[in-house]
């Protein structure tokens, strides 16, 4: 065991479980002041909800049988079985020099964030209820499966696909399920005719300085060690984020002739996102780059939810299902084996040719198409017993009384 | 009695207070409106949506007055208002039957 | 001196200051508008005065003459004398691997937001000066003896009573205080039959969301180590935090009819108390059932103040005082040697007997006495000298006006 | 390389890139309701602009040939060449025992939050281009040289002057270009006639914890190891803090009448300025006594503006200018060899004659006339090519909207 | 000249302004108002303490018109606002004396 | 018809309000207002600045009634917000020719 990585990996569980009260706030600010509470409530039930799940059988689910090759992991974690102070004693696993317990917390607060990274494509009508029972069943068959074949040793990792900290269990992953959801609830009442301008950009930019801040321990945490690749793994998620703020406000600023405070946060958390899966596998100047194409795609993602003519509120496909995405392909061309041992394939621009773009292409589709089939079905059988969305006066009255009989603000 | 009603552009409610003193009014109550006229509103961008807000902040400014101080009141307010841009607002002068201080019942011109 | 080591604590010490400006907002949103500046002027005097008196005097009566089984310290640390970059050398200190100043830093941080936590009860009506010269005198003669009783190797340490990161010292102490002060000032003028709503939810979930955050720093930092048992510690944390947020809410929902915003956030708070105890010293599911319950008996321990009429305003006796005596009795059932040997007598669900209970009630019920006790005397000196409370018209126009010529917000 | 030493300085690199934000809080509540997202925006494009520009060259002029006992470093590191996961090689640098990209990336947070605290003085009426030109420019001309002469082994190094964390480099540097920038721009339209009170105090609270809190990344993070330095440079980061806030709300106590909130936060900033170049180099109470002084000393600075009538809007002038020249010249008081084996003329206080005292009024003044100059040239050039200052329809309008079309509140 | 107040439904304001410059009127102002009346409150929960709101969030609407366009707007605002449910409001007309465009000191009719 | 208008102090409303229901009356409108007067207003302190604050903060109640109404309902209203101190606030009557409750078209007393 060693204390100094212990240090930074428990120091990187509290940044990213900091992540999630901030993602509440960036979201929160967005909507209106009648919904911040549903928003804030949503973010806060994935902290309560998701951790018990987590604990009795999700982090057995994707990190149990861990190297398997496979789709899923087993029970052998259920219920925190064996997940104690001390080291693991098994295959997989047997690289990490920190106590168990604190990599099953670590790998815990992803799992909180995940489906809470989904309440910003269906802010303002879901049904609290429904919500519960939605990311309950959810972390079980659709994050855990994927955390598995992902980060657990299974199949997409044998097969040499690359996710740092989660492009694709996280982002990806998120991005897929809220397209479903959006599909499955509709839109808002008055979309898109009427104006729905944030309530407090300033709570959304406190919101985007905590997920920056968080995403240290997102991406460097992911190293589960205080090393060289931590270290630029750091960097790279903080050259990103700023190259992406840059990207996007550029892009704004010719389509829409200024470069709004909300964009400079939604550029970065686009960086951010981006960054993911490569935040321990490329080096130099490479994040910038990353950044500023992430950046600008994000930005023109945005119109996808006009042409297509669905409802994602705040942007959870163009920000992190886009954003994952060209994090991933850009691996495929970024990848850097003298930076990170672990790099079989080197990218394309580093002379690996096109086979780890190719593993990156698959991993993203079947992420992406894993999440929306199970997520829509989730979805479904939900709507189809309790309904997944509110009534027309709960709607309008506003979440934040229909669903928790309070308002945000008072005198 | 008279009710004095002016619609104002914010930052000229300090200049028009000023006046109302010099006026010798001893009190106004305030409001923050939102105005919708000539004067054209703003246009806002959220993510690439693009919103036209047509409302314009003004303030209220009510004052209770004696029928024959009215009309002195209302041109001091104007004068004080007057920027000679669009927006300068409106000034009306309405009946009231009856004032009341409520501290001491007194009413009408003894109410001011 | 061992980096690792010392880099999680300085860490902590970070994560545990933060936690009073944190705590500042989660109860500066639940005050009226004209009082918020009021709360959060508190709980900054707390950051100012608290350091100094700590550096002064209050850390060598709490921490100096370690280990002597007593009631309190000495003065071998006044005004930090021999509290510096080195390891100390001094038996019961011994087995610190980090430098002594962080970790007078790091008790430092307690000694700050214990008093803090009053704040909560005595909103909206306490004189300033009073209140600074309360928390003053309150650092050097309740915190300091009983943090030298329990944390300083005094006679409740050597009696075998167990508190990982300060159930006693920290929440059944402030909590004891604060229904003392309660009693003394009497109630907000208008209660309970005017409604007082929280004047801002999102400030308070975001300062819930820093204490959240922080409390990592406090429980898992109590390790004093970056090892298996703070590992442990920042696991427990978490999921009790989670749990007694399920807990509080399945209550309230069955009592009030809806799962309120409020009471996520403070059935989480709860849960963060009753682990402070036994953070280092319970594993597997047992936070989730200590989080469970002290979420449940913390929101049913709201009624105390209805029941018997007294105006804790922002309800620390039921978070602080029952939470943490919730956890320092469950640390009765739960405690758990294979998680850490420090644990002598294992709890009773471990088969230890009733052993440790006892001396958890004996611990616990001579914090309270002498907390409440004490405070209340430091209390009535002072509201005879200066008076605790603003006067009615000081009260009607607000804290933030009378106290500091302060409006919170303007245009 | 060392696990422990590298976990602390990743941690103090997000502590460090999270004080921007608080910094654009901690303004942005202090800005009139329809300025706040331009002073955030302004804020953030510090922390998108400033990396790229650190990573392409300023990094490079900072760090590049260290230990050259001159002006300004070279092009060695530019594009980030050879700074990566590894340790770096190189004679003056080779203390460093973490990966050499964290090192590069814990100063690249110092050069996002130097130009940031400039925004202050010029609050509610800078052009946003104008503002990303001049920042842009100024980080290679302004910091990178100053950074160089004092952190990088450059003349000011050689000559004995110390610096800890950035009292000059940060502190001196920002608040002379601030001066020279307000006196460039003039005053804000109504000042002083016009109150422009703080149009959301608890944003500022709130803002000003998140400083106190990452300035302990800024000031022990500076330390680039987790050893005895690093404590006592935390110790004593936060009781300055603590005392500067006692200091200045005494002396505001007895001038207004009335101890502040806004004083509270302000006061904890100018002791974490203050501090910032002693942190590592004072031990004992030096913290407090350095705190107290330069509480009062930089309330009683707010007045320079008033008597010399220029407009510094949010006073970066009295908290960063004259609090990190109080630090600086205190330090020739109080340096300490016992804390810190690299200070070679201990203080006057601890005998060590006027020494280093000379040493640091010749730092300072340099740092203070070459930022200042250098960055009156800046703006007098952009001034007078793009123009600086917006025009007075857009004053009126506010920074939201006629500079990024947006309302920070909505329904 | 007349003043023409109504009391709507907020999220009928958008509704109403359509109807009125379909009525060809060229200004107004608005205040974000509580309104109480049969239209019931609601009911709020913070830590098991219930508190019942009675008031309503309303805008209020006013329209300086001609005396002979007075009763047309005041029916085209209640067209406008009309949702059959309890709450929807009143409207009522009143007298003014004057009216004063501040800009430019033109009176009544000239002043719309 | 009568309008009655009245400036009252905030924290006085809820008495306003159950003089009002015990009066008979059903319906009022609430707006936050700003109030200028004899009673002083404030000081602010930021930063070695000081501001004073000449306005008060007052909430201004305006019940639509019948004309027979409306000294019953004024006088109710004084009665339930006067606490005798400087700044209890005003209250007038004015005359309203029509008004109509926008759900159904009823007209006047049947508005009510
Ligand atoms: N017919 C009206 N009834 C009520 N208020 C009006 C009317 N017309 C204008 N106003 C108010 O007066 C303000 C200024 O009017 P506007 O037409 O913009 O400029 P001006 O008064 O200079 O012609 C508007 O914002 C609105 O608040
Ligand atoms: N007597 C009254 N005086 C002033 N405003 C009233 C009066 N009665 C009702 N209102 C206003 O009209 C709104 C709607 O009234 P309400 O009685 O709820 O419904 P309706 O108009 O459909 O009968 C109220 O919220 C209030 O703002
Ligand atoms: N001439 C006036 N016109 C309109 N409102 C007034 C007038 N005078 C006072 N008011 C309102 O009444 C409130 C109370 O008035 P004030 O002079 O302070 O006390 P009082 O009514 O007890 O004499 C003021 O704050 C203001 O809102």
């Amino acid at each position: 065991m060693d204390a100094g990585n212990t240090a930074w990996v428990l120091t990187a569980t509290a940044l990213v479980l900091f992540m999630t009260p901030g993602l509440a706030l960036f979201y929160g600010g967005m909507v209106r002041g009648k919904n911040v509470l549903g928003m804030l409530m949503q973010n806060l039930m994935a902290m309560g909800l998701m951790a018990v799940v987590w604990a009795v059988v999700a982090f057995s689910l994707a990190f149990g049988d861990a190297g398997n090759g496979g789709f899923i992991g087993n029970f052998e974690f259920a219920f925190l079985h064996d997940v104690g102070p001390e080291l693991i004693d098994q295959e997989f696993l047997g690289f990490l020099t920190i106590p168990f317990v604190v990599f099953a917390g670590f790998q815990m607060t992803f799992a909180i964030i995940t489906p809470a990274l989904i309440t910003g494509a269906t802010a303002d009508r879901l049904r609290f209820p429904a919500y519960m029972v939605f990311i309950g069943v959810w972390l079980v068959l659709v994050y855990s499966p994927i955390a598995h074949m992902v980060f657990g040793g299974g199949w997409l990792a044998d097969l040499g696909a690359l996710d740092f900290a989660g492009g694709a269990v996280v982002h990806m992953n998120a991005g897929a399920a809220a397209l479903a959801l959006v599909l499955l609830v509709g839109r808002r009442k008055g979309y898109p005719e009427t104006p729905m301008p944030p309530h407090s950009l300033p709570l959304t930019v406190l919101g985007a300085g905590i997920l920056w801040f968080g995403w240290a321990g997102f991406n460097a945490g992911s190293a589960l060690a205080a090393d060289g690749i931590a270290a630029q793994a750091l960097m790279n998620t903080f050259l990103a984020a700023s190259a992406a703020m840059l990207g996007w406000l550029v892009v704004e600023r010719i389509k829409d002739g200024r470069a709004t405070t909300l964009g400079g946060a939604s550029g970065a958390v686009a960086g951010l996102v981006a960054i993911t899966p490569c935040a321990g596998f490329v080096g130099g100047m490479a994040p910038i780059y990353i950044g500023l194409i992430a950046g600008a795609v994000c930005y023109l993602a945005l119109g996808l939810k006009k042409s297509f003519g669905f409802d994602d509120s705040l942007d959870v496909v163009a920000v992190h299902l886009v954003g994952g995405l060209v994090g991933a392909l850009l691996l495929g061309f970024f990848a850097d084996a003298s930076i990170n041992a672990a790099v079989a394939d080197e990218g394309v621009f580093l002379g690996g040719g096109g086979r780890l773009l190719w593993y990156q292409v698959v991993a993203s589709a079947v992420t992406i198409a894993y999440s929306f089939v199970v997520s829509y079905a989730i979805g479904a059988v939900i709507n189809a017993t309790m309904g997944l969305r509110v009534d027309d006066a709960a709607e309008d009255e506003g979440l934040d009384l229909s669903q928790h009989a309070e308002t945000a603000y008072a005198d | 009695m008279k009710l004095i009603t002016a619609i104002v552009k914010p930052f000229k409610l300090d200049d028009v207070k000023t006046a109302l003193k010099d006026a010798g009014v001893a009190g106004m109550t305030v409001t923050e409106v939102q105005g919708f006229g000539r004067q054209a509103g703003h246009t806002e961008v959220y993510r690439g949506a693009e919103y036209t807000i047509d409302f314009v902040p003004k303030v209220r400014i009510e004052v209770l007055a004696d029928v024959m101080d009215a009309e002195r009141i209302a041109d001091a307010i104007a004068d004080a208002a007057r920027t000679g841009k669009i927006g300068d607002g409106k000034i009306w002068i309405s009946d009231v039957d009856r004032i009341v201080r409520i501290r001491t019942g007194e009413l009408d011109a003894d109410a001011l």
